[in-house]
């Protein structure tokens, strides 16, 4: 249903939030933007967006921290990069677009399912050292998308049939040293 | 006797006294050394501020003045006048930056007083060392050289030209005329360019005043302000400019035809896209000056295999010779005006918008000669399969705003992709897309003009088109380019399925700017463009005196601005000529004759050549009218028999004692 | 002064000798000087006790030549003796003028030249590492040796000198020359140099410059790489000049008066004589005009990289001067 | 806390105007470098440079045109030769290469000018006072000549 | 040019999993070119695209593990997967660029012994044939050219962006060049180096559906029998879903999908078997009966 417009009050607006964003290593360009939208023509997947890579830009430099960081189109990127090399004020738009997600998951209750997609995959890594795709879908659509888990059944088979499937999963050695490195890198994190 | 120091301390309004303690470094500067007289005052360049230092000179006998102000960047001249009116040499004049370099800077009041306190003692030690210079004149050749043939050439070469002096024109392309002669109209009056530009070419070709030099490069350039000597290879075009009449049945007969240089698969209509007949004996334009045809060697038959000769013996003048040369000529000249304009971006660089693969994109100058009467069409906007376009996309910034390529705004391309559209619409009536990021119709009449376009019904998209592709994916897009863009205002993606497309690509610097600011000793900034001497206040003069820069090659702008640039910097030549002299740099290189040896370490050392080797007395030699008095040469004396007027080594060290006490 | 002879003096400091031997390169002449002058001191060719110099009268001797720098007490002490006895007294050769090679040890410690001269050399069997002591107390009594200076210095660091005459050592045509001066007693005023041209070695250069476009991609350095002697047409039919070959040459920065021996040899000036006429610092002048050629191409990095190339630049363009240059020596 | 003492001997056409723009500009710096204008990088004399430490400088910091842009064309090519023998000497006169810096600044660079600025006067308090005098006199004797 | 004698290998998770083919193509191609495949011992996870969207830090972290593995070996580790090549090289430059995470990072690794000092250079195996052998190169190994083979090069993203240090981010042509060595004739088509959709499939299915038609249609439309990838996402992603692609917009394709080493190998006369050329789900067979 639709959201009744109101005037945007000042006192409501997150002003420092730019210079959050800006902070984080990669970010630093984004008090560049001129509003050109070379990123969001670029995008293959903008045309799906409420707000597209340009208006998240800029939503962010006027300070709606809440509803940018509640976006669902945060997780609509692909990380195809084509808006970060065309960029004409060398913007580094992917990297502020995992900044987001980032921040979103540290400040934001609503759980996309690309939050989810991550999740269990670092669930997995954290496990084994490595990923193993079969446990990850598995974890993944059960969590997220049960469906999805049913719809992809046949090709998952598919792909077994073909030994590309493995179940046992591929395990790294030093599990142990490794765990320690994910749990220091952990608490460093920005 | 010791000198007598007079010491003028600038409040500057609060710009300094608001950070410095004046009166604490008042009472400081009286007890310096050679220091009798000590005034603050709250705007020393000001006119009351002036005639103190003038009216302390004349009653205290004042021989030496420090003004601790702002940058003597900023008001040296100033006071150096104010002192000479006095009586006083202008050189006997030292400043104290404690503005620029000291209150603005500075965090906190004290160690602002300090830091101005220790500027001004070195100051002081060095004025105590300041030694007069008389004042150094030259003579000025009367003649003037303009470079570059383009319209702020002509404009330049003309007001020189009228004004009785003579003008040495000279253009590297065979004829004059420039970008601009290729195109159609002008914006924002739409007034057509050939009806404008010829005529002052023709004046050009017949200006009494004028000597043209077309096919023409400056090789080498020799002198200093007032007596240049540019040597000129007269590039020769192998037909004789006395004997020809320009009839055409040369390059009516010629069989062969020019080899083009690639662009792209382009076919039919597109392919001709350069002026003029392609032919190997060509006229470089149909209005081109002088209206002498030339031969393009990679063409001509005869210089492939020695045979052919058709258009010596069709030439009823028996202009066209194979056997012509080079000719190589010294000009002497007083001063000399740059106007090499520009180069398109080369817009192959950003493959996401397909020129070169699609046809139908096209580059803004591309589409100029579409649209020129004496263009490959007739002046009709036609597609390479020779049909008119139903719609049209133009591209705004290719190139300009843009890091990746330039940073900077070139300027012309919002209002001439207006006057596109504005063509288009009349010519075909097509669908006009004008893609933009933002529309800068900042001049006279630009902004009416943009008024009128929308009134026409061209259909702006706010947003930079973000590719270009011939990828149909719905049925209306079949056959077209498709012109994918993020809609900024609908806040939308949309594909725009245009026939064709033109990019506004930018204007850049000529390859070859950098080789020319080597050979004129011009600076240039970094993205190419020839560097003025004062962004505001000296906008054609260059670093190099008696060198002026007009139009592109000092930036991007439109035609009105070029004009005015090129009739200031001729108003800047013709001062030079009408003055006869002028005074030249003072602080120059002076060398003891007592202490050189002879070792000819500095001879080499000068950018300017102007020192000089006396075999005789085993001496170097200063030509002082060449120095510019940078001091290279006395830092690298091995005996400091080299002294730098104003800035020798006891001044320096002076100074660097005093500010360090 | 002609009716009765000289008295003329010759003292040797920090120094290696060889100005002491250079006086007799002036061979036969030395008859002659006999003939006009008494030998009232010379330590190293007649024995002389410290007490007959303590008890000649004060300016005894007309004229003393003293050679080598200030290192201990003992030559500082001497210095001022001598500077009593003596009327007119000369910093003779390079070392009393400017410090000379020894001078070179002024960018160690005192300490760090101990360390090595009494510890570390292969040659020294030190076991206790005992090291030089002012004073020892022995049963006989006490015993002292004079003390060892953290620095090297110049004579009129001392003292107050009259005549300086450069050189390593001051050639023989040289020597000769100021003392005829000195017994036709027309000598120049107080202070200035002798036995010396007034302009630099350049000017005696038996190679030419060719100038033009010459700029420096390689230094070389003699033993390794062989200069060009070939005599070239365009040069005058002179060998083109050591410097633009890429020579370090000190040349230009150096006084003249030596013919330009080490060239004529075919070896780079290492600059004796001192600095030119009423230059200060020898060193940074030559730097600077050597560094001035080098063909960085407004390459930041190739000139580094050609620079470094000069091995131990202190040693090269202050071979003779340390404790004539700006700085003196090495922070400690 | 130790406020060095650092001479800064800056171009007059790009450097000394960068100076003049960070004022213009009005971005605060560290007051600690004293400016001394010369015409070109490549009127520096080395004696500039030794005297200034011997006159109680804890640091020089030299500025010139970038490479390309010299006003005298090629003025700072030489100061580029002369530089790092200049660094090497002082190296070995026991005066750390960190108290003489060369900088490339041009007109247009402000902000550049104060960065500079900031960071030597940083590395040089670090590294302490030079006061060359009385770390190098060694008092063998009451007084030198 | 020449391949150098050894290289680090970092095959990654899928070239353990869904794309052992491309594993296996690849190292058996560069070894019949001369060259010795070194796997890095105990490498682990590259923290891919996902670990990045939560953890920054770890992802760099955990991607330098492997770097400091490497770094005690040699200097330059080859990344067959582009998301691996992507997610090591980002780590890579942020490590250099911005001291901070130098710093961090090896915190966190000296918890595990390890310290990175940021001196390995990350290669995709295709930057391997484009700048150390090159086309002309290759041609000399090739002995079964795939004749009058229409094969359309898909790049997919990450290997040409955002480093442009193999080909040009906006219109990539190196893997034609190969192709063409390998005697195959590769088709032009605009969509060769734009999203495929693989990353977001799992999450989006739609859109990524719709992408993967969008670019099977225009490889199709320009006459694409086979494409080939330097990709494992990519190449799972179009070759599983192609055909869901096709149902939905009521269109066909039947396009295989190949890794580009597979493609090589075969031309340069290896087994087939060797190369895991069957492990496609859309069959290469009909396509490629001819040469196998």
């Amino acid at each position: 249903m639709r959201k009744q417009p109101d005037i945007q009050r000042e006192g409501h607006m997150d002003l420092g939030f730019v210079d959050e964003v800006a902070a984080i290593p990669g970010g630093e360009k984004i008090v560049d933007c001129i509003q050109c939208g070379t990123c969001s023509g670029s995008c293959p997947t903008s045309f799906l967006m409420e707000d597209s890579p340009r208006s998240l830009i800029y939503k962010v430099r006027a300070g709606l921290k809440k509803e940018v960081l509640q976006s669902p189109d945060i997780w609509l990127c692909t990380s195809c990069y084509l808006c970060y090399v065309r960029c004409p004020k060398n913007i580094k738009v992917t990297d502020i677009m995992y900044a987001l997600k980032r921040l979103s998951c540290k400040d934001s209750p609503i759980q996309r399912k690309g939050y989810h997609l991550a999740k269990s995959f670092m669930k997995v890594v954290n496990k084994y050292g490595r990923n193993q795709e079969t446990e990850l879908l598995l974890r993944f659509f059960l969590r997220a998308n049960p469906i999805g888990l049913i719809r992809n059944a046949f090709i998952g088979l598919n792909l077994f049939i073909r030994g590309r499937m493995p179940i046992f999963p591929n395990k790294i050695k030093q599990r142990k040293q490794f765990r320690a490195i994910v749990a220091r890198a952990e608490t460093l994190s920005n | 006797m010791s000198p007598k120091i007079g010491v003028y301390i600038c409040h500057c309004g609060t710009n300094i006294a608001g950070k410095v303690a004046i009166d604490e470094v008042v009472e400081f500067a009286k007890k310096l050394p050679n220091v009798v007289m000590v005034r603050d005052y709250k705007f020393m360049c000001s006119e009351p501020g002036q005639n103190l230092i003038k009216d302390d000179i004349k009653k205290e006998k004042l021989d030496r003045v420090v003004v601790a102000s702002c940058s003597p960047l900023m008001h040296e001249k100033t006071f150096r006048t104010a002192c000479e009116t006095a009586g006083l040499n202008k050189y006997l004049l030292h400043m104290a930056n404690i503005r620029e370099h000291c209150s603005w800077v500075t965090e906190e009041n004290a160690s602002a007083t300090e830091k101005a306190k220790a500027l001004l003692r070195g100051a002081v030690a060095k004025a105590a060392l300041l030694e007069p210079l008389e004042k150094k004149e030259v003579k000025i050749h009367p003649h003037v050289m303009v470079i570059g043939g383009g319209i702020a050439g002509i404009q330049a070469a003309l007001d020189i030209a009228d004004s009785g002096r003579k003008v040495y024109l000279v253009e590297k392309e065979p004829s004059i005329g420039g970008h601009m002669s290729q195109f159609d109209k002008t914006f924002p009056t739409l007034d057509c360019a050939a009806c404008i530009l010829t005529p002052k070419m023709v004046q050009v070709g017949q200006h009494p005043n004028i000597e043209l030099l077309s096919y023409s490069e400056v090789e080498k350039l020799d002198g200093y302000v007032g007596n240049f000597k540019a040597t000129v290879r007269m590039k020769s075009r192998y037909v004789n400019e006395e004997k020809c009449t320009g009839c055409g049945d040369c390059w009516n007969k010629c069989p062969a035809w020019r080899v083009e240089k690639p662009k792209g698969d382009k076919k039919v209509v597109h392919d001709a896209l350069t002026l003029g007949p392609p032919k190997a004996i060509y006229m470089p334009t149909l209005q081109a000056i002088p209206a002498v045809p030339v031969i393009d060697k990679e063409s001509c038959i005869y210089f492939k295999n020695g045979k052919c000769q058709i258009c010596v013996k069709s030439c009823p003048t028996g202009a066209v010779d194979h056997k012509m040369v080079d000719v190589v000529r010294e000009i002497e000249v007083g001063s000399i005006i740059v106007a090499t304009g520009y180069k398109l971006f080369d817009v192959t660089k950003m493959p996401q918008y397909g020129y070169g693969r699609y046809p139908n994109v096209l580059t803004g100058l591309e589409f100029e000669h579409l649209n020129c009467a004496s263009g490959p069409t007739g002046g009709a906007v036609l597609m390479e399969n020779g049909q008119p376009p139903k719609s049209i996309a133009i591209l705004h910034c290719i190139g300009s705003r843009d890091k990746n390529y330039h940073e900077y705004c070139s300027r012309v391309c919002c209002m001439y992709a207006l006057k596109f559209a504005h063509l288009v619409k009349e010519k075909t009536g097509a669908e006009v897309y004008d893609f933009y990021i933002d529309m800068r119709s900042f001049g006279k009449g630009f902004e009416e003009f943009y008024n009128r376009l929308l009134e026409e019904g061209v259909r702006f998209i706010r947003g930079k088109a973000a590719q270009i592709s011939n990828e149909a994916i719905y049925p209306e897009e079949e056959g077209k380019l498709i012109v994918r863009c993020d809609d900024t205002l609908l806040g939308r993606v949309r594909r725009v399925p245009v026939d064709m497309v033109v990019l506004c690509s930018a204007i850049e610097a000529t390859g070859d700017s950098q080789d020319m600011s080597r050979l004129l000793g011009l600076c240039h900034s970094k993205d190419g463009f020839f560097a003025e001497k004062h962004p505001k206040l000296a906008p054609v003069s260059t670093a190099t005196d008696g060198i002026f820069i007009a139009g592109c090659c000092q930036s991007p702008k439109d035609i009105p601005d070029t004009v005015a640039q090129a009739s200031g910097a001729a108003a800047q030549a013709m001062m030079l000529a009408a003055r006869g002299a002028i005074e030249v740099e003072s602080a120059t290189a002076l060398i003891d004759e007592d202490r050189c040896t002879g070792c000819r370490i500095c001879n080499d050392l000068c950018p300017y050549h102007a020192i000089d080797f006396i075999a005789d007395d085993k001496l170097s030699k200063v030509n002082e009218a060449l120095c510019k008095g940078c001091g290279t040469c006395v830092a690298a004396c091995p005996c400091s028999a080299i002294a730098a007027r104003q800035f020798n080594d006891a001044q320096v060290l002076a100074e660097i004692e005093g500010v360090l006490q | 002064m002609s009716d009765k002879k000289l008295k003329l003096g010759l003292y040797w400091g920090a120094s290696c000798g060889g100005c002491d031997i250079s006086t007799l390169e002036i061979a036969e002449n030395i008859l002659k000087v006999i003939e006009v002058a008494d030998i009232v001191l010379w330590p190293c060719v007649v024995d002389f006790k410290y007490e007959d110099v303590k008890n000649y009268p004060d300016g005894y001797m007309d004229v003393c030549l003293w050679n080598g720098g200030i290192r201990n007490s003992e030559t500082k002490e001497i210095a001022e003796l001598i500077r009593k006895k003596s009327k007119v007294l000369v910093a003779y050769g390079a070392c009393s003028s400017f410090g000379g090679i020894p001078a070179l040890a002024n960018l160690y410690t005192k300490e760090s030249i101990f360390e090595r001269a009494y510890k570390t050399t292969e040659s020294t069997d030190n076991p206790q590492g005992i090291l030089p002591q002012t004073s020892v107390k022995m049963p006989e009594g006490e015993l002292h040796i004079p003390e060892f200076y953290g620095s090297v210095y110049r004579l009129n660091d001392v003292v107050d000198v009259d005549y300086f005459m450069p050189g390593c050592p001051p050639t023989a045509k040289q020597t000769w020359s100021v003392i005829q001066a000195i017994v036709a007693g027309k000598l120049p005023p107080k202070g200035s140099v002798v036995g010396v041209g007034d302009k630099t070695v350049c000017d005696e250069c038996p190679f030419e410059k060719k100038t033009e476009g010459v700029r420096i991609e390689r230094f070389k350095r003699p033993h390794l790489d062989r200069p060009d002697l070939t005599p070239k047409p365009e040069l005058k039919n002179k060998p083109q000049c050591l410097l633009e070959q890429g020579f370090v040459c000190v040349g230009s920065a150096t006084r003249s008066g030596c013919e330009a021996q080490c060239l004529k040899a075919n070896m780079p000036c290492r600059g004796c004589y001192g600095p030119a006429k009423d230059v200060e610092d020898q060193g940074s002048k030559a730097a600077a005009a050597i560094g001035s050629l080098i063909d960085t191409q407004g390459n930041e990095k190739r000139g580094e990289e050609i620079a470094a190339q000069i091995v131990d630049p202190v040693g090269t363009f202050y071979r003779f001067g340390v404790s004539n240059s700006l700085l003196r020596r090495a922070k400690i | 806390m130790f406020e060095p003492k650092i001479l800064g001997i800056f171009c007059n056409w790009c450097s000394y105007t960068g100076a003049d723009l960070a004022g213009t500009a009005r971005i605060k710096y560290a007051p600690n470098v004293r400016i001394v204008r010369v015409m070109c990088s490549g009127r520096v004399d080395n004696n500039f440079v030794l005297k200034a430490f011997q006159e109680g400088a804890d640091g020089v910091l030299v500025a010139g045109c970038h490479p390309g842009d010299c006003h005298y064309i090629e003025g700072n090519y030489k100061t580029m030769g002369r530089v790092p023998i200049l660094k090497e000497m002082l190296k070995q006169f026991g005066i750390e290469p960190e108290r003489f810096r060369l900088e490339w600044i041009s007109a247009s660079e402000g902000d550049r000018v104060a960065e500079v600025i900031n960071s030597m006067t940083e590395q040089v308090r670090k590294l302490g006072p030079l006061n060359w005098k009385s770390t190098t006199d060694t008092k063998d004797f009451s007084h030198v000549r | 040019m020449a391949l150098q004698k050894e290289y680090l290998y970092y095959p990654g998770c899928s070239l353990h999993s869904s794309a052992t083919a491309y594993d296996d193509s690849s190292r058996a191609v560069l070894s019949a070119l001369g060259s010795k495949v070194v796997e890095i011992d105990d490498w682990n996870c590259c923290g891919a695209t996902a670990y990045m969207a939560i953890k920054e830090m770890t992802a760099f972290t955990i991607s330098a593990r492997n770097l400091a593995i490497a770094e005690k070996k040699g200097d330059h580790v080859v990344a067959p997967c582009s998301g691996c090549y992507v997610g090591l090289s980002k780590a890579n430059n942020y490590i250099k660029e911005f001291p901070e995470v130098q710093k961090k990072v090896n915190t966190a690794l000296a918890e595990g012994g390890l310290s990175y000092n940021g001196t390995v250079h990350v290669r995709h195996v295709m930057d391997l044939f484009v700048h150390d052998l090159g086309a002309d190169e290759l041609k000399k190994f090739i002995k079964k050219p795939l004749k009058d083979l229409k094969v359309g090069c898909y790049y997919g993203c990450q290997i040409v962006r955002p480093k442009n240090e193999i080909d040009s981010p906006e219109y990539p042509t190196t893997m034609e060049k190969l192709m063409e060595a390998c005697g195959a004739t590769p088709i032009d088509f605009v969509m060769k180096a734009f999203c495929c959709g693989g990353a977001i499939l799992g999450t989006e299915e739609a859109i990524g559906v719709r992408l993967i038609k969008n670019l099977m249609q225009s490889a199709k439309k320009n006459g694409a029998e086979i494409l080939v990838t330097p990709c494992p996402l990519c190449q799972m992603n179009l070759d599983a879903y192609q055909r869901r692609a096709a149902k939905k917009y009521g269109m066909k394709f039947d396009i295989p999908v190949l890794y580009f080493t597979q493609l090589i190998g075969l031309a340069m006369g290896i087994a087939p078997k060797k190369l895991g050329i069957g492990k496609e789900i859309v069959s290469a067979k009909s396509v490629l009966k001819q040469f196998l």
